[in-house]
């Protein structure tokens, strides 16, 4: 089996340069490559065009990179509550893409597929479909979308092996295992890091083929966003 | 007149049986609390669960488990995660039976914007404009009229569209409308205390009534 | 939760008409719904469509149909070792389409993710490329392919849930999940049915929705076909 | 002049450390059993395996766990399953470093065609015309010259095409052979006791050969 691992964020991330396409998987903070955007932080690399559906919040994952102005460009679907985030679009320093969540998701995994383009009918007669093609097909207008290119994908699992094989936990799974395909290097940390054959390869949502380099991460902070509960009885 | 609760109860009598359906954010997330009895329904998450359950008690927030307005959710048994590729797959091949999400603004044809506001920061559109264009059935909870009292059911949107030609009912607190496939608003029903003239004068668009509009049964 | 357990394979694919299109999952002989294609030989049905990877053995799979005459038209990409197939296509009775194996698995997946046309390389230059569009893309030719769309696919997988989930075990998985998913019907038989909530919603390989038809096959025969060993020693 | 075996064994020399391989019906699946010792590669079945392993031993077969060839076979540790439709994803985005096949007939311009032959009952491409448009990487295992003693490797491909364009190696039973960017076979290396001039005779396609070809080594 081809052995993956490196030491750590450090080692990963350490090729990643300035003015680099980065896909950083997570919807939210959920389920976000907390270890990597600490050493991305860290390592002061700039000028980074990010591809994620969220762009974190002031004091929380991508966040974090933006208050170091290390994000020329952000292309998500959905940029929230950001107040750094916000300063910076209005002042001109950072760009910013919108594109639908869907075409988002679709668009990275078509890389992973060998797909150069697909077809949605997101965004037809809005101004997503400035300058884009439309097709009609039974009836139907859709949108020719390309895919997504990153020259690294950074991606967060709960268990994975030496092989590179991933597996996601509930919810934090989202955007990571299109991304995990898309990246022409792919970087996965791990809750846990097991030896090739402790996972059950009927259970693995990212096969090791994928994943370039994976390492084990410490203290995760998985922070919540909306902490929403009822009350018992 | 019906208040946002209201609203959410009067769209829960639309859901039937055996349905999948997304609830956007806002009031649409109110209708899970009306969904009749009897009724088996499955709730999606566009970023990736079919299954969701109510808000976990205190103590039971699991960061990994959340819907997609961000918010710590639960599983119901039978519920399945997938990644957000295949979620949007899914919206797209009409596998949901029903989509309803909030607006600012619809047109008489069916378009929506809900997602821009000119000169305003813009957060995003996130999963609304996959979900507009692909949903078979799309209900808009919605205010009538804005803040300033004009109406936001117009001949035609004045905000930068989320979709086209994709709503087919409204609910708002003043009534049940259907767009029709030739255009305009069709009064379905009226809200407890609400006239047909009220009605008239808080629509823009073309509305068409019938003599006798019935009042709605919240039961 | 939404149930869809049906008492067995005859009231599954009691409302398959002659003429119908169905999608049959599997591998050759491996993860091929054994009972519902007793049940549609029983059953007579005829002037079927069946778009499936293989067409069976003569005494086994899909090829018990093309015994009783009830396949019109098979789409495949290797129609393998079957003399009666053989005899029925030389003679005219049985017509026979035959796409590469990556282009029948995506064209089930397209239909699957809403996506009408897919593009892909295989065929370029060859005569599966004949009336096909072609289109460049960063210097390469792809092949636009439309998705395929089925009155019923009909799928085998090991666990199942009332909800519908599916669970594949090892790869008897190959196209079963994305014919589950291009179904306007889709049913699925199981070796082990059981309640919703038994599943980890993790585990899952075919989310529930994409299922309308659902239960526990019985006598399964698993055959092989290809039987090879090595000694011990 | 090389056996099956033979051609195999060379074969498996171009094998390197850290790749993932496709390896075809024939005499590419007997590459497998002469990757060198210390190489760490990955196999991938196209029905939707990655590490292959050896076949099972005898009465641990299992049937649901076969290769693309339907034999039974058994996995190493660290493999993964997935679906047909994902396993041609990783082929065409070009995740697998090689692929190695069999061929009836090779062009000078890359040309491949293995998949079907005129009057003949056609069993169809299989996975073939999926993988040869798509690989980076692809060997083919063929022999120089069919029965009737005629050349397989030719100006231009007369039975009907599997892909253009795309084979860059060829490992005969005579012969290593590269096609060449602009046409035309480059002779790399002679089998074992074989002559520059009879492998020219037996090729049809243009055949570019330096004034020392060295003969392969097996080792």
């Amino acid at each position: 089996m081809i052995n993956k691992v490196v030491s750590g964020a450090e080692e990963a991330i350490k090729d990643i340069e300035n003015g680099h396409t980065l896909m950083l998987g997570g919807f939210g903070l959920c389920g976000i490559p907390e270890n990597c955007i600490a050493a991305l932080v860290k390592n002061g690399v700039k000028d980074l065009t990010c591809i994620s559906n969220n762009a974190g919040v002031d004091d929380f994952g991508i966040g974090l990179m933006l208050q170091q102005r290390q994000v020329r460009k952000m292309i998500s679907s959905y940029v929230g509550e950001n107040a750094e985030f916000e300063r910076q679009l209005l002042s001109g320093e950072l760009e910013v893409e919108l594109i639908p969540q869907g075409t988002l998701a679709t668009r990275c995994m078509a890389a992973g597929y060998g797909m150069p383009a697909i077809f949605t009918p997101a965004g037809v007669g809005t101004e997503v479909a400035e300058g884009k093609e439309v097709r009609n097909f039974n009836g139907k207008d859709y949108l020719m979308e390309y895919a997504f290119e990153a020259d690294f994908a950074i991606v967060k699992a709960w268990k994975g092996d030496t092989a590179g094989n991933l597996i996601f936990r509930s919810t934090s799974r989202n955007f990571n295992p299109v991304m995990a395909m898309a990246g022409k290097v792919t970087i996965a940390e791990v809750e846990e890091l097991v030896e090739a054959g402790a996972l059950d390869p009927d259970h693995i949502h990212t096969p090791g083929v994928f994943v370039h380099r994976i390492f084990q991460g410490a203290d995760y902070e998985k922070r919540i966003e909306q902490r929403t509960v009822r009350t018992k009885g | 007149m019906l208040d946002k609760n209201g609203i959410a109860q009067r769209i829960a009598k639309e859901i039937k049986d055996g349905f999948y359906v997304n609830l956007g954010i806002g009031i649409p997330t109110l209708v899970a609390n009306y969904i009749p009895e009897g009724i088996n329904v499955v709730l999606q998450s566009e970023n990736g669960l079919l299954g969701m359950g109510p808000f976990p008690f205190e103590g039971e927030e699991d960061a990994d488990l959340i819907n997609a307005g961000k918010q710590t959710i639960t599983t119901l048994p039978g519920s399945s995660i997938f990644d957000s590729a295949l979620s949007f797959g899914m919206i797209r091949s009409q596998k949901i039976d029903l989509t309803i999400l909030g607006a600012m603004e619809v047109s008489e044809n069916g378009d929506i914007a809900n997602w821009k506001i000119p000169g305003k920061m813009v957060k995003g559109m996130g999963g609304a404009m996959d979900l507009v264009a692909s949903a078979k059935n799309i209900i808009v909870a919605m205010q009538h009229v804005n803040k300033a009292g004009e109406s936001k059911l117009l001949p035609k949107c004045t905000l930068p569209l989320t979709g086209v030609n994709c709503i087919k009912k409204i609910v708002t607190e003043l009534a049940v409308l259907d767009v029709l496939p030739e255009g305009g608003f069709r009064l379905i029903e009226r809200a407890p205390g609400v006239s047909v003239d009220f009605i008239r004068q808080s629509t823009l668009g073309r509305l068409i009534a019938a003599d006798n509009v019935p009042e709605m049964k919240l039961d």
